[in-house]
């Protein structure tokens, strides 16, 4: 991270150019049809970084993305899901070829990996997981990140303990931001905020930069301070097709049709691949071929109902 | 008599053992349908914590995800994963959890990671998500699913959140904070709850039309304890009107007859 | 706590006599010259509620109070501290001549403590304190708290791991709640918002009590939700003479004349505690003594020219 | 020349070892005096970090503590305790801690605890506070302290802030995780500095006018490694105008000549 106070402000081809390298640990943003950064995904899988190890709690979209595209070999997460459009079938279906390490843990344990992390402290207690195949049957290829203790204050009582997670870089899409990086992620904030923190690099993307002076007027809104983050994307629509509280619903249309495709895999993968990421220049390019002014507009109308 | 479906029956049943007041952990899918149930009818206290963060939402019908802003709507806070995993639910203050998963064992064990081997899976499944924590930490836990003989057997390939473990002390000497849930296992074909003595579960209930052989030759255990079984009350006109128009008004989550 | 939405308000006098027993352990919010609970402090002098342990970060008079009227005989925190106004004397006093048993730690420490607390994570690691007398030169009369440990994964690498801090009760000053005891604190929280959630019971005082319709319209405000809080007392100036932020500055003169009196000790301050407390029915006629409307008036003005 | 005082060229000095950008975690009285100089002159885009939350403040003067209005004033968060002393300082973001404390020994470890016996105390004093934490993780801890005898022991009566312990590999040996920070130690007599292979505090800097025999006849101590010594550049004008005017307006913190 950066501590200084610096325009941060560059484009997501530049961001991940300089921030996300081949087999890196990257940290993943949002849950299932929400807030997750897929312009930062896009850029990661249009510059074909590889051997990537994509970490967070419910992976959606974004990460689905990078592994079908072939560039990850290891997740570790509570959960691969975009819950009412199914499971996220590019991650199932690399785990199922061995093609991809899944190091399973449950999401409160993925949260305070992160909030050790975040603090800076080597480990983290937890009682989630004792008993059950997720502590027991662990793949072999997997490092070592859970350790079975004992309470010193309540002797003969097991107490899991988990290693802190900091990830090499983290993408994350936020509402608002000002050009030195002060995030303001507005709805759910899932694991966003500790994941952040815990990383040595931060990409945000963000619907719209604010001015500084507006984050000091309102400072109760900020999320993530400036101190954490390396650089910032303005990218309306970034998290497109899951949603932004406040600014837009998910697409429904585009999930169905990325996991149609996500689910036969293959050529009808590669072609979506080919077509929205690999064959645009940027996001924007994106967003013209998957979607229209008319039906964006109602995206956002749809989420201003609910706000 | 109301007209309804057993899918509907089914929700309405596991609404009923959220009591006004509880705290409850909620996912998404059917476990949302009957907490939101519960909180539009008889639970009106009850604090719907999701565990994206969001705390005690006016939840607008009907969300699609633990990030739908649905969820978020007029919540006394939206927080965040450690917040409502860790500062409500680990911290003990959750009274109900709601889990899911491909395969329930005798002992209420869940499995939502994988099918066949862990190290070389048949189908892979999401994974814990939020359920482990919840199986661990909630005291009552609730699983709504549809009895078919392959959700029920008598061993699951994996354990992704616990029941008993392997028996009525199973929990206990794993050092899970709450040794004795209640768990209730809910279909559209009869409820079936944890027996403490056995650390089992127990048919306890049957569906309206249900017979006990239909239950049990769709289950590869034997949850069958010999005691005369109550059937399972028959959907109110409220509650079939709170849940068709106030809960799941475009029957995105439960067909209509 | 209580997990029913019910209405919570009641008197600092309800308040203290329902949920403070004697023997208990009392978390105190706020730090120095800032957002002590100062109305909660003064009905637990008011009713001579005794054995207290005062636990908490930086404490400062409304802890002082307390040991000074002879009520607690242990505290656990960073400091006793009123900063530009010295340390806290009765406290201190209350050290030298053996009548208090203060376990020290670091001011992370204590945060810490409270964070794996409301968590409910049985103890948490550091890595504060080491080679120190904190860890080395403690009272024989304490419980032991701090077991000096090894991270499992850097052999010989030593680690602190503190016991979670689960107070029995909290007196915390907001500036906001509704009667349900959906908090909203304004400005620095230091350890408040961890303590509050970590505690068994929660007593806000607040400067105003707002409908639970404006909570749910600016949820992204709310620092503690109703989850936790068991009573809600709201009393203008409750903070009184420690500073509200957003509402009034601290009363310097009323500082000095409490620190003169607790320096001094004996007779002289047995009559602040008789003037201000003993001899008052509850806080406003404590502020009816201690100031007046035009200086009350020229608080808030300061403070207005801060924000 | 311009005028100026030995107490505010103390602070003027110590501000001097604040580099542009530096996050700096800052607590009351001096060491807030010395770090809004150099916020104010020549370090604009320092980061001010204070224990109880405020990040980034654009701190109006004079903020009498921690919980000061004053140093909330347009930060870019208020954050909280954890926040700062966790998520940046035991995190490793701090570039320079403040401490202060009664009694400073040889290696520069500091009381704030207690003097006399810790059971059976002489003076009970206020306790480390977020000091013991700063001078364990940031990477470089600047004391500001006036020169008194007392205050300069061979040996604390009690260590709450970790120097180098007892030596240059003290802090090494008892994990702390910032093994070998600079520390600097400035007075209104001299600058003292760790020697890294001694673990020892060291001469560096005499005050204009001050003799290096005044120092070792007020330290317990000798801090002299028969190096000669700099003397400390004088206040400029601009450091004057900035202190008196804009950081300390009142004379709260240093009186006036």
């Amino acid at each position: 991270m950066s501590s200084k106070f610096g325009n941060k402000v560059m484009t997501a081809n530049e961001a991940v150019k300089q921030f996300v390298a081949k087999d890196s640990v990257v940290g993943i943003g949002g849950q299932t049809t929400g807030r997750s950064s897929m312009v930062l995904a896009h850029e990661i899988v249009r510059q074909g970084i590889s051997n990537l190890t994509l970490v967070g709690c419910s992976m959606s979209v974004s990460m689905d993305l990078i592994v079908g595209a072939g560039l990850a070999n290891k997740t570790e997460c509570g959960t691969g899901n975009v819950e009412m459009f199914g499971t996220t079938f590019a991650w199932r279906r690399a785990i199922e070829q061995g093609k991809l390490v899944s190091k399973d843990y449950s999401h409160l344990s993925m949260g305070l990996r992160f909030l050790a992390g975040s603090l800076g402290i080597p480990f983290i207690p937890i009682k989630s997981m004792l008993g059950t195949d997720l502590l027991e049957q662990r793949s072999e290829k997997e490092s070592k990140d859970i350790v079975i203790s004992e309470d010193p204050w309540n002797p003969n009582t097991p107490v899991v303990l988990l290693k802190a997670l900091s990830p090499d870089v983290s993408i994350i899409h936020a509402q608002l931001s000002d050009e030195t990086g002060n995030v303001v992620i507005e709805g759910f904030t899932t694991h966003d905020v500790e994941m952040a923190k815990a990383s040595k690099r931060v990409i945000i993307s963000c619907e719209k930069i604010i001015a500084s002076d507006e984050i000091r007027r309102r400072s109760d809104r900020t999320t993530i301070p400036y101190l954490y983050v390396d650089a910032v994307i303005e990218q309306p629509w970034g998290a497109y097709p899951t949603s932004c509280y406040r600014y837009y619903e998910h697409d429904s249309a585009h999930f169905r049709h990325y996991q149609s495709c996500a689910k036969d895999g293959g050529n009808k993968y590669e072609e979506y691949l080919n077509l929205y990421i690999r064959g645009t220049r940027d996001f924007n390019e994106f967003l013209s071929k998957a979607s229209n002014a008319k039906d964006l507009i109602n995206l956002q109308k749809s989420m201003q109902e609910l706000v | 008599m109301n007209l309804f479906t057993l899918d509907e029956l089914m929700v309405i049943e596991a609404s009923r053992y959220i009591t006004n007041g509880d705290v409850v952990m909620v996912g998404t899918g059917l476990p949302m349908v009957a907490s939101l149930l519960a909180l539009k009818s008889h639970a009106p206290d009850m604090c719907y914590v999701v565990e994206t963060g969001p705390v005690a939402p006016d939840v607008i019908p009907t969300p699609t995800s633990v990030a739908d802003a649905r969820v978020m709507h007029r919540s006394v806070t939206n927080g965040s994963l450690i917040g409502a995993l860790g500062g409500i639910l680990h911290r003990g203050l959750a009274d109900v959890g709601f889990i899911g998963g491909a395969q329930i064992d005798q002992f209420a064990n869940v499995n939502s990671t994988v099918i066949g081997n862990y190290s070389n899976p048949k189908v892979r499944l999401p994974g814990s998500g939020g359920a482990n924590d919840i199986a661990s930490h909630a005291k009552k836990i609730l699983i709504i699913t549809r009895h078919e003989l392959r959700r029920f057997p008598l061993y699951c390939d994996y354990i992704t959140s616990p029941g008993y473990i392997d028996g009525p002390e199973g929990r206990k000497n794993a050092g899970i904070p709450v040794p004795y849930p209640d768990i209730h296992v809910v279909t559209n074909l009869s409820v079936m709850s944890i027996n403490k003595t056995s650390g089992k579960l127990t048919l306890s209930k049957l569906m309206p039309g249900i017979s006990k052989e239909t239950v049990l030759s769709n289950t590869s255990f034997n949850p069958d304890s010999g005691i005369p079984l109550q059937e399972v009350a028959p959907a109110s006109e409220q509650e079939l009107k709170t849940l068709r128009d106030e809960v799941d008004p475009k029957g995105i989550y439960i067909k209509r007859v």
